[in-house]
């Protein structure tokens, strides 16, 4: 995928400028405050916003360039908003294949059974849309934009209105969609801890401003995100997926922890840092588990004035740990020092 | 009181049906793109051509009558240019009270469309643009099913106001029998001739079926607004 | 100063403000208002309550139904005699009969409305004896009184109307030509006015209807082509 | 054209501005609380009572101003009932064309107030009660300030189509110099009598007052529009 | 506070069952999942529901008698919507004083200056409404419901509007309001972390139905709650509060965590249960500083089939411990093994 933006588009209290060239596939998020303009930037990117102004192409493809702006229903993506957005004089088959109706035969990519399959449809299919509860929706509005056999799939915040009870029905549909269909993906959202489910790339907006773009693993460890709970992100290998528990590697190091729903071979675990604490020799007795012998990298001030954060290198890969400012003085923790970090086998996702 | 109707009531009602028919139908058709416009364009006219679009509203109907009559007819410059063309001008026809029904009732049409069309709000459109429908597909599968709450207010109101029609018609029409004496007229008519009874039977259908077409309206109105997005 | 409000017949619309304007001089105190109608809408009107206090007719028979109904102080008086002309802007309406019509190239013929408007009546009458009325029935067109019937063609939007001899009198009118319609094809057009209830110990009213005895007041109405009984 | 305006003329425009002041304050005093209920009434009778107020807008001014007539003038209910007890009937008299602008112009008053009850919504009104504002103080305090533009477009309205109002003031008020002759049947005597100059100035006069009063109306609903909650 | 409500009100899924009476001061937490009818509850106490139908009192005041209401506005409570519903034709200062205006003198017990200064107000209070942020306009609604002097404040989830941020705002300025007043509280939220910030007893609804309701502490150790993440709550007694660190009494075990905005002696520690990790000996060069020696009362299972919960007693107090089983195996954890419980300085709230 190549998708290059450079243009503008005026806001009430800033212009959005938007400059950045996206190059490779997969999940690129897009995070920042509320009224950043993440959605504007989308709705840009689709072809909704008159006002904008500037260059965007995707795949040699100009879908804007000055003025001259490529119709939404010319530019190959497809969208999620963040209301559902179903059309309420469909059933909920024909919102499936609203969009699947609207694509040449040839262009289709995307079968309405595998889909249905997928996104565990097959229940909902003759029912009206006003009968279907928030995350079904969801689930719906996610399927059909998909049967659109989109080149470049946006999703605006397609969780936000969903309460913690929505949110646990609809993530598991949206992970494995996202990883079955292949399609890049440009993923708004303001919640840090969604964004690194997905995330490949990680895009940071301020006030209309693209802050910083880059991949996910060294996005997080920017001083920009500490403000918004430190967090690591550890890329491991599925050794063992029998049972209750998984059996992940790391380098050489072995983890274990609660299985979890996954495919494939390749797993990535969120790990904040209040969840990890270290230790200068493997503990003996302990219900913690997972201990990883990682070096200290970096300590640097942390957003408390009692606590510091600690970046440890664990083979590799970045692991961000946050201490209180008197453990470190007892252990002497210094940088370039090997200890044990702990990881709460359970407080990983 | 009796409710026969003589024959010429009959060729008045009939008149007057025609009438309404036509005028809903050519409202509708370029009520529609127009209300679309005032509804979304972004042009800075916008409140000016709001208000031409309401003038009837608020204008005596003779001033629209006296001003169409001297357009229309053979000395103005629309019954003028007919005339040197070889056509009969407007004044005093079907055609020409035609066309001040769809002057006098576009209000009644324009307003509740552009109504429907905000209260629609554009997210339908957009989410149906993402998904490849053009603007025309847009209108037909999105608009048109979305609005038909609208689409029946403007129509009945179009109809149910042309059939209220009385200044306009009185000065431009003639009162010509099968031709532009319509009920509102012939009921007027009636009443100087101190005709009552007749008057009576007139005034009390259009009364019950006014109450009827506005009862449905209205009922329409909320059940659509209840299955709005 | 004391009011007088007086309804009249349509044809009386020049001829009658001239008489007014003419009583003024001698009483420049009195306020005469003077409102013009067709007789039957006028009648129905003082049926229903109108507060006037004399009634000019066109046709003698209207105020004698307000007599009989006893909305009146005396029996109607006849004033004048009135007669249709064949009137036109377009056409030289000298030079032609009500046999003429059928014949030439028309679009509308003016008449005023027969069922309140008297002029209207013996229009009708008229071109029922000259044989034409079937003929030239499909181009009539009909003006609320007689008044609205000179408009008709004085505008131009009809072509031809038969109108009141008084109103084609009027100088700004009179440019035009006329033919005047024999007697003999319709009823006499007796003109007869009565005091209704409402100008009960009103002296002004009196003294009015002994000015329409005067030699002035005859010479306005005779200069306006009514005959004097 | 000249645009020199006659005491008649002038006469007649104090009548009417009297006629539309008078109607507007009657309708906002009873339009209010009835659009208040139409708003948030849980009647089940509240559609047929928005079709009721809504009458006026589909049925010819003939027919309202036919019952009218029939109900006001001396035979008729009302009327009778006040001749009964030596007060004067109601047809042809600035009351009764008063009674009729109020219930003429009625949907223009309490649509456009409904309309502003229903966008302001339950909230307000409830945060102001949680907060011990009793019913009357939440209607002054909280309802008319954030209503101000419904209230701006219903009396604009009000008195803007009562301006317009033809039909029912030419059956039910007649034509009685300053006492019903307004406008609108000023301006139809005018082009009856042939008087264009006069029909002119009045009309034109009123298309562009008509055009101001909307462009300030529609504007003002944008401006309000954007500072609603 | 004596509050009594046995009432109905029809809804279009369920009809609303209220019954329960509250007798004591402080905050009461009504929980649920979303559409479960809080709002319909808190709505109908304050007389906004004409449908409702049974009995409501307070303190002797008969609110709701039958189908008798005494109207809202003659009810002594105050109520924040969850939009902050600031009247848009006044500005800030006219907002805040509109129900203060309206209580009468003799029965104001708030003070206007007092409430500016406790909310943080005096900046704004020249501006319009509509210049104010979320959280700025939320705190004017706080503030003004506030200077109606309440005998019964109903806050219906003031925050769930705000992002992250906006809640970091908010919530000290919420957290001293309530703790300051003194007015007893019925507090709305679908999220159980909010909820144990604040709340004394917890009311539990489900489908229009009061399941429980009760003290927080014992609340929180009830089965219906552990779907919404386990969570214990210590209360604690404040020894040093100094410098960065504040140092916390339990009984007789100490405690040292990063200094939080608190007064008074006691303080309240909500503690997730998968923060918490045990150990057979205290341990001695590990980061993790607070160890509280327990016994372990109960151990059953967890929702994930991998982990169990563990239920300790901590010099009296429950605390949950969320544990792999594995973990468990290998230290061979029993019901009344003493155990040391690690709880990480920085995961205390
Ligand atoms: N149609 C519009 N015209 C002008 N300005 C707008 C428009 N829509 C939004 N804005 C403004 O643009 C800014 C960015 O809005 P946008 O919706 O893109 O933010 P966002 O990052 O998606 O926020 P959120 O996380 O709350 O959804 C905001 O200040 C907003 O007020
Ligand atoms: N005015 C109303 N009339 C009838 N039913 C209503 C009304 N308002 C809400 N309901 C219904 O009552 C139920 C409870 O709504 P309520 O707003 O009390 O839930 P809630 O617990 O506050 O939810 P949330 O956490 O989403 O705010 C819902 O099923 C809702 O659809
Ligand atoms: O009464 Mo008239 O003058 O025939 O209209
Ligand atoms: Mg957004
Ligand atoms: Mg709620």
């Amino acid at each position: 995928m190549s998708l290059t933006l450079d243009f503008r588009l005026p806001r009430e209290q800033f212009t959005l400028n938007a400059n950045v060239s996206l190059q490779s596939r997969g999940v690129h998020a897009l995070f920042g405050r509320s009224g950043c303009g993440k959605t504007s930037l989308l709705r840009a990117i689709a072809g909704l916003e008159p006002d904008c102004q500037g260059q965007i192409s995707f795949n040699d493809h100009h879908w804007l360039n000055g003025k001259k702006s490529l119709p939404p229903e010319h530019r190959r993506l497809a969208m999620v908003f963040q209301q559902p957005g179903l059309l309420p004089h469909l059933g909920v088959r024909d919102n499936l294949l609203f969009g699947y109706k609207r694509t040449p035969p040839a262009r289709r990519h995307m079968d309405p059974d595998d889909v249905i399959k997928m996104l565990d449809l097959s229940a909902l299919l003759t029912l009206r849309t006003s009968q279907l509860s928030g995350g079904q929706a969801q689930r719906v509005a996610l399927g059909r934009a998909l049967l659109r056999s989109p080149e470049l799939l946006l999703l605006d915040e397609p969780l936000a209105a969903l309460d913690h009870a929505g949110k646990a029905e609809i993530l598991p549909y949206l992970l494995r969609m996202i990883r079955h269909s292949r399609i890049p993906v440009l993923f708004v959202s303001h919640h840090l801890d969604e964004v690194v489910q997905f995330a490949d790339q990680l895009i940071l907006m301020e006030q209309g401003q693209i802050v910083s773009a880059g991949p996910l693993q060294s996005q997080l460890s920017r001083p920009e995100f500490a403000r918004f709970g430190a967090l690591s992100v550890l890329a491991c290998r599925i050794c063992h997926n029998e049972g209750a528990m998984l059996e992940l590697a790391l380098g050489q190091q072995r983890m274990k922890v609660p299985a979890l729903p996954l495919n494939g071979t390749e797993c990535r675990l969120r790990v904040q840092a209040r969840d990890v604490s270290l230790s200068l020799n493997r503990l003996q007795d302990s219900s913690i588990s997972n201990q990883l012998e990682s070096r200290i990298e970096a300590i640097s001030p942390a957003p408390h004035e009692a606590e510091v954060l600690i970046r440890l290198n664990v083979e590799g890969q970045p692991l961000q740990a946050l201490i209180t400012r008197n453990s470190q003085q007892r252990l002497q923790l210094e940088e370039g020092m090997r200890v044990f970090a702990q990881i709460k086998a359970v407080a990983i996702h | 009181m009796s409710f026969t109707l003589s024959p010429a009531d009959w060729q008045a009602i009939l008149l007057t049906l025609k009438l309404c028919s036509l005028t809903t139908l050519i409202l509708l058709i370029i009520g529609t793109p127009l209300a679309w416009w005032l509804a979304w364009g972004r042009s800075r006219l916008r409140t000016a051509v709001q208000a031409i679009v309401a003038l009837p509203l608020v204008l005596p109907p003779t001033v629209l009558g006296f001003y169409l009559l001297m357009l229309l007819g053979p000395q103005g410059a629309v019954g003028g240019t007919l005339n040197q063309f070889g056509l009969p001008h407007l004044a005093f026809s079907f055609e020409g009270i035609l066309v001040g029904s769809v002057l006098y009732s576009m209000p009644f049409a324009v307003q509740p469309l552009q109504q429907a069309f905000v209260t629609l709000g554009k997210q339908p459109l957009e989410v149906a643009a993402t998904l490849g429908a053009s603007a025309r597909d847009r209108f037909v599968h999105v608009t048109l099913p979305l609005c038909r709450g609208g689409f029946i207010v403007a129509a009945t109101l179009s109809f149910a106001h042309t059939l209220g029609e009385f200044g306009v018609i009185l000065m431009l029409g003639g009162s010509i029998p099968g031709e532009t004496r319509v009920l509102s007229v012939l009921i007027y008519d009636h009443a100087e001739a101190m005709n009552y009874a007749a008057a009576h039977s007139l005034s009390l259908g259009m009364l019950v079926a006014a109450f009827v077409v506005l009862f449905i309206v209205y009922g329409a109105q909320k059940r659509f607004d209840q299955v709005k997005p | 100063g004391e009011r007088l409000t007086i309804a009249a017949a349509s044809d009386l619309r020049y001829a009658l403000d001239d008489i007014v304007a003419e009583y003024r001089q001698q009483e420049p105190d009195a306020r005469i208002d003077v409102v013009y109608g067709s007789s039957g809408k006028m009648t129905s009107q003082i049926t229903h309550g109108a507060p006037y206090d004399l009634f000019f007719s066109a046709d003698i028979r209207y105020p004698q139904q307000l007599f009989e109904a006893g909305l009146t102080t005396s029996e109607p008086v006849p004033y004048a005699r009135g007669r249709i002309v064949l009137w036109s802007t377009r056409l030289d309406a000298a030079e032609l009969t009500l046999e003429d019509l059928p014949e030439l190239d028309l679009q509308r013929i003016a008449i005023a409305q027969p069922s309140h408007a008297p002029y209207g009546a013996r229009a009708k009458e008229a071109l029922i004896s000259a044989g034409v009325w079937d003929a030239v029935k499909p181009k009539l067109v009909y003006g609320e009184n007689i008044a609205h019937t000179a408009q008709m063609v004085q505008s131009g939007a009809a072509d031809i109307g038969i109108i009141a001899l008084s109103l084609a009198l009027f100088p700004e009118l009179a440019t035009d030509g006329h033919y005047l319609i024999p007697e003999e094809g319709h009823q006499p057009l007796i003109q007869g006015y009565v005091t209704t209830q409402k100008a009960v110990d009103k002296p002004l009213a009196d003294r009015f209807r002994r000015y329409l005895q005067t030699q002035a007041a005859h010479g306005i109405l005779d200069k306006y082509g009514f005959t004097l009984e």
